[in-house]
């Protein structure tokens, strides 16, 4: 028992465990360090950041919704100067395995943000999150594009060089997803991180308008995890050798194991810690115990299992 | 950037109590030691529905009050609102019943080291921690006034107890039920005017708070506000609940209203800006 | 009160309440008769049919998801012949208003569908599903592809005449939802039904393979609510003189209107049915409840209200 | 095609008793006179998780047995195994609660007009509507004998009333922590090789009845068997509880388990297609 190897990979980064948190749904990791040591999950996943402070969108920027919420935060931040200044240092003191997750209005600005990342110590991946809905870019979202998506990871990919893998985060929001993942793995993605939120929308029945500040917002929690396991399943059935970092909607630790059968080599937990602080390591927890109970003898046999013919 | 309040845990507490005082349910928590942490000002955040509940995000309340007893222990009280699904799922909790929560959550009012004229104003269940922050400012020598507003008397929430602990204390309705028609922002400017007031502690409706600040603005009159922003976490790890807020350079920041409020200084919270986003010159 | 006016329009169709079934989700009627007259409603829209009898998808068909479900029925029905003959007289001798909808493999058999219905006494208007993912078409969705989707619709015109209002359902499934509005309205169609089931997946743990017979399945029910309200609200700002019968996750009064409000003209009932029989009627009564204590003259005058500004 | 049952009502029901009887829940509801509706091997459809769940389905359990009484009017019994969030929720309603329902669902066991011999062959709760119908058959004059089996003991529902019904009760385990070890299946080749038995009624997992089924299959022993698909309305809109059918003329159907179920003729259902979808040769 003691000795399940629960450790995984994404490119060539290295994990102890699966279990992250999901960009901006931890902000940098100190508050929820308050609640367990963020060394003994998978990593911290930090808040797309972009390259100059940003307010951000009015509020409202959330909703709650059956099963699930709306936000609109509109990536506030402090831009990346000072992100890397105070909160970087902070994670690699506490020993925690850090993924950075940038934002950029332009192909220009995701370059130069990559170009940043890359000479920080202590820097497990760098997420690119091309696919927030919220974005004030004239609505258009770079994931939805195939052509836009890949020119950013290109960017990328041309800055980082080899040194640190890159995890291309996708919408969920388009019409075939294998196409914009491929494009992006061409591009040079060493994974793919599935999926951001999906755009939604509540009407607030005082005011008879749209409740949100930004009017749409992403909806993320439980009410979107059958079409976060339908993306994974879909992706890694198109690409089985791309690793995929999953999320949406896990709040316990059959959730998580519900997103690696179908193809997850990690799995980020977003919206569950705004309920329950301990999520990240309780589902850790429980994933580990279930992996167990299921005779998985490591973490990675369990990957993509619910591809495999029933015969197998 | 500020932190998490460092005594913010997470565990089961017990109702001990739940009962119907005017429009509110009066919620006594058993959660031991964790008084101790607790500070006027603090705010709980509560799972609500239970299991396979459709709600996901917790309920924020204010601390009304804590207490340590010989046969209960450590308690807190909390003075709810039955609004939505939320709040109406806690106030039928019964007694023995156990709920989840996180506390003490947030910033704290602050308490002045020399006697000082307090005010404390609080709108409809804003009146809640009002009366444990009283208590406080009592013990340390200060005149302590007050005043409570609400639409209507069932919404006046001012315990027996809690009267004990103010110099004054007057109830405005505005419909006239109880108390004397008309709204608590009326009589704040003449204590005001008469310089007869150092410290305004307020939490209530966000139309309230503001309405203070604008009647303290240009007076050395500090305002202590405690804001009531929608949160999604309660823990500063979302970035739903901001509010625009001047520092003292003049720089305005969105911040977090649960680990940088909810009390701020309403001096500096940019109420006019509120729901909308400051020119981007950051 | 009393002589609040409920009714609408869809294309020249008018109904004397704006609330009806969502296809497949009340079969023919028969069965929700049991628990109310289905003349009090605005109308039934009946299960998609084929032209051939089909057997559907293999069982198990259904998975609940939090505040949702999925279903993957695959289109099972007895054919548009069985179907005219038994079910549609019954309706009409029900004295209910009935909206047709029709499914295809290919253009032709949408037309040769239309060429049937066109005929039938008794028929508001004819629902056009070009949406439904669980189709055995190599996976492919009409709805998904812009060409298709016209062409559907273009034949459907072309043999309907102007006789019966053509609604064109879509699919959320899709990178620009407004794109495919604008290309079917302009192949013809009279209104739009938005929005069909989210694609989605589970995976069961005891069987670690994805639950469904059909693998995956379209999601309904509250938790796409907000993907509802968001479609809707998108397309009524791109085409506001369009008629949309609005649907997805839809269990109250309040969430009619927030449909309404977002910019549908007739919202129907899927999924809530299944947990409550008299849910459509229910639904019905508390949105014209709403409508009233809101202040609302007539139902039409709160279509698309969330789009004015705040000061109108 | 198939008709709803013309009994079915949608109501709410108190819950009258919620005891524990080995694995299971024995729940009794007020029902008042939808009882004179229900028939052996009808089922009723509840919601559970109340407001504010995130379960929007409704679960289905069989009628275990109704009674009228002066005290409670009509009452309907049933033995519910917890297994998931909603069928737990229902076992932990206290009485006094109210549950919403809708019932009597499905078609019933068919009731031979003059005496035969009867086998009531139950799993695990499916023994739950054989007590109700074995006193149906009693009352025809039908010799009625049942065989009940689980994994172990403490899944077998065998009420000591119920017992009086019947002419001989064997229980089979397959632990044989209770009765004898093995399977239901074991002894009904005998019984049918014997000749001693004309009809069996069967409830209990899909694999059993299949068992059965199998050794009916050119016997003239008729077989009604209720089965369990998933269901998502219980009512005949949704069409996901299908079951591949033939009818008499040699076609195929997928027949709704909730309205031309859940008692079918074991003969007619496609067991090696349940899963499957059939040749398309409609
Ligand atoms: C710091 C703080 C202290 C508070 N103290 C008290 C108190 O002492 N007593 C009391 O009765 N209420 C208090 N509230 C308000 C209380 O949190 C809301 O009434 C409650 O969240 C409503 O939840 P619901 O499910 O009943 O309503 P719903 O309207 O169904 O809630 C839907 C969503 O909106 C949010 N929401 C709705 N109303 C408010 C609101 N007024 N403020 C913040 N979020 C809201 C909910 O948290 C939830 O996420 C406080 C709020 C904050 C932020
Ligand atoms: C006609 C009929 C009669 C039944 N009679 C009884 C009875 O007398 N006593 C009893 O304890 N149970 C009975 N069942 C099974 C019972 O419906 C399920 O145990 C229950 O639905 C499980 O719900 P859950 O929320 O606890 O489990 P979950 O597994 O969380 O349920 C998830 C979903 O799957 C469905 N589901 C799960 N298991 C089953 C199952 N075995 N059969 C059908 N649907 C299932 C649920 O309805 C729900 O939609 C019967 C089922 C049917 C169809
Ligand atoms: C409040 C909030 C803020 C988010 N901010 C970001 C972000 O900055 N960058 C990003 O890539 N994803 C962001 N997301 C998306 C999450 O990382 C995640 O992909 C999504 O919420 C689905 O997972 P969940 O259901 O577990 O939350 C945000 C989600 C929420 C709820
Ligand atoms: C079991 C089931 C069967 C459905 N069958 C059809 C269908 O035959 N044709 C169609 O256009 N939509 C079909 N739908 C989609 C619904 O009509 C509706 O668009 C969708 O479920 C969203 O609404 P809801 O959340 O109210 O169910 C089906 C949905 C369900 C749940
Ligand atoms: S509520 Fe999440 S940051 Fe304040
Ligand atoms: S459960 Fe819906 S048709 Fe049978």
């Amino acid at each position: 028992m003691s000795n399940f190897d629960f450790s995984t990979t994404l490119g060539n980064a290295f994990f102890n465990t699966p279990v992250f948190t999901a960009s901006g749904c931890a902000s940098s990791g100190k508050e929820l360090a308050q609640f367990f040591p963020l060394k003994d999950i998978g990593a911290v996943v930090t808040k797309s950041v972009m390259n100059k402070p940003r307010y951000g969108r009015p509020t409202p920027r959330m909703a709650e919704t059956p099963s699930g919420m709306l936000n609109s935060i509109g990536l506030q931040g402090p831009g990346i100067e000072a992100f890397l200044a105070k909160d970087i240092p902070w994670l690699v003191e506490q020993n925690s395995r850090v993924i950075i997750s940038i934002a950029g209005e332009t192909v220009e600005e995701y370059a130069t943000l990559a170009r940043k990342v890359r000479s920080v110590p202590g820097i497990s991946a760098i997420e690119v999150n091309i696919s927030c809905p919220n974005v004030e870019n004239r609505g258009l979202v770079f994931a939805c594009d195939p052509d836009s998506s890949r020119r950013v990871i290109d960017g990328v990919r041309k800055t980082i060089g080899g040194e640190i893998p890159i995890i291309a985060k996708l919408s969920p929001d388009v019409t075939n997803l294998p196409s914009i993942a491929q494009g992006v793995v061409e591009s040079g993605a060493d994974a793919l991180a599935l999926i951001n939120t999906v755009l939604g929308m509540v009407i607030n029945l005082e005011t008879m308008r749209p409740h949100l500040g930004g009017k749409t917002g992403g909806l993320s929690g439980p009410a979107i995890k059958p079409v976060a396991v339908r993306a994974i399943y879909q992706v890694h059935a198109a690409m089985p050798d791309v690793p995929i970092l999953g999320m949406g909607g896990v709040s316990s630790g059959r959730d998580a194991l519900e997103l690696i059968l179908a193809g997850a080599s990690g799995v980020s937990v977003g919206t569950a810690s705004f309920g329950n602080p301990h999520a990240v390591i309780e589902i850790q927890r429980e994933l580990r115990e279930l992996l167990i109970a299921k005779g998985f003898p490591t973490l990675k046999s369990a990957i993509g299992y619910a591809h495999r013919e029933a015969s197998e | 950037m500020s932190q998490i309040n460092r005594g913010a845990a997470h565990l089961n507490a017990t109702v001990l109590a739940n009962k119907r005082v005017g429009q509110y349910h009066q919620i006594v928590l058993g959660i031991g030691d964790l008084v101790k942490s607790c500070r006027p000002g603090n705010f709980v955040a509560i799972k609500v529905g239970g299991e396979s509940s459709r709600m996901i995000l917790r309920r924020a309340f204010a601390i009304s009050r804590v207490a340590e007893s010989a046969s209960f222990g450590g308690t807190m009280e909390l003075i709810v609102a039955p609004h939505g699904s939320g709040s109406k799922w806690l106030c039928s909790q019964s007694e023995g019943s156990e709920v989840d929560i996180v506390a003490p959550l947030g910033t704290a009012f602050g308490i002045p080291t020399s006697p000082v004229n307090a005010l404390l104003v609080g709108g409809g269940y804003g009146s809640a921690p009002l009366f444990g922050l009283a208590e406080v400012l009592k013990a340390r020598g200060c005149k302590v006034d007050m005043l409570l507003g609400a639409s209507t008397g069932a919404k006046i929430y001012a315990p027996m107890e809690g009267k004990r602990a103010v110099n004054s204390l007057k109830i405005f309705t505005e419909d006239g039920s109880m108390g004397e028609l008309g709204r608590v922002t009326e009589p704040i400017k003449v204590l005001i005017d008469q310089k007869s007031v150092d410290v305004i502690y307020s939490c209530g409706p966000m139309g309230m708070l503001r309405a203070i600040s604008e009647l303290t603005d240009d007076t050395d009159v500090v305002h202590q506000c405690a804001v009531e922003e929608a949160m999604a976490c309660g823990i500063g790890i979302c970035m739903t609940c901001v509010l625009p807020v001047k520092d003292d350079s003049g720089a305005i920041s969105m911040l977090r209203s649960c680990i940088d409020g909810p009390v701020m200084d309403g001096s500096q919270v940019q109420w006019h800006l509120v729901g909308q986003v400051p020119e981007a010159n950051l």
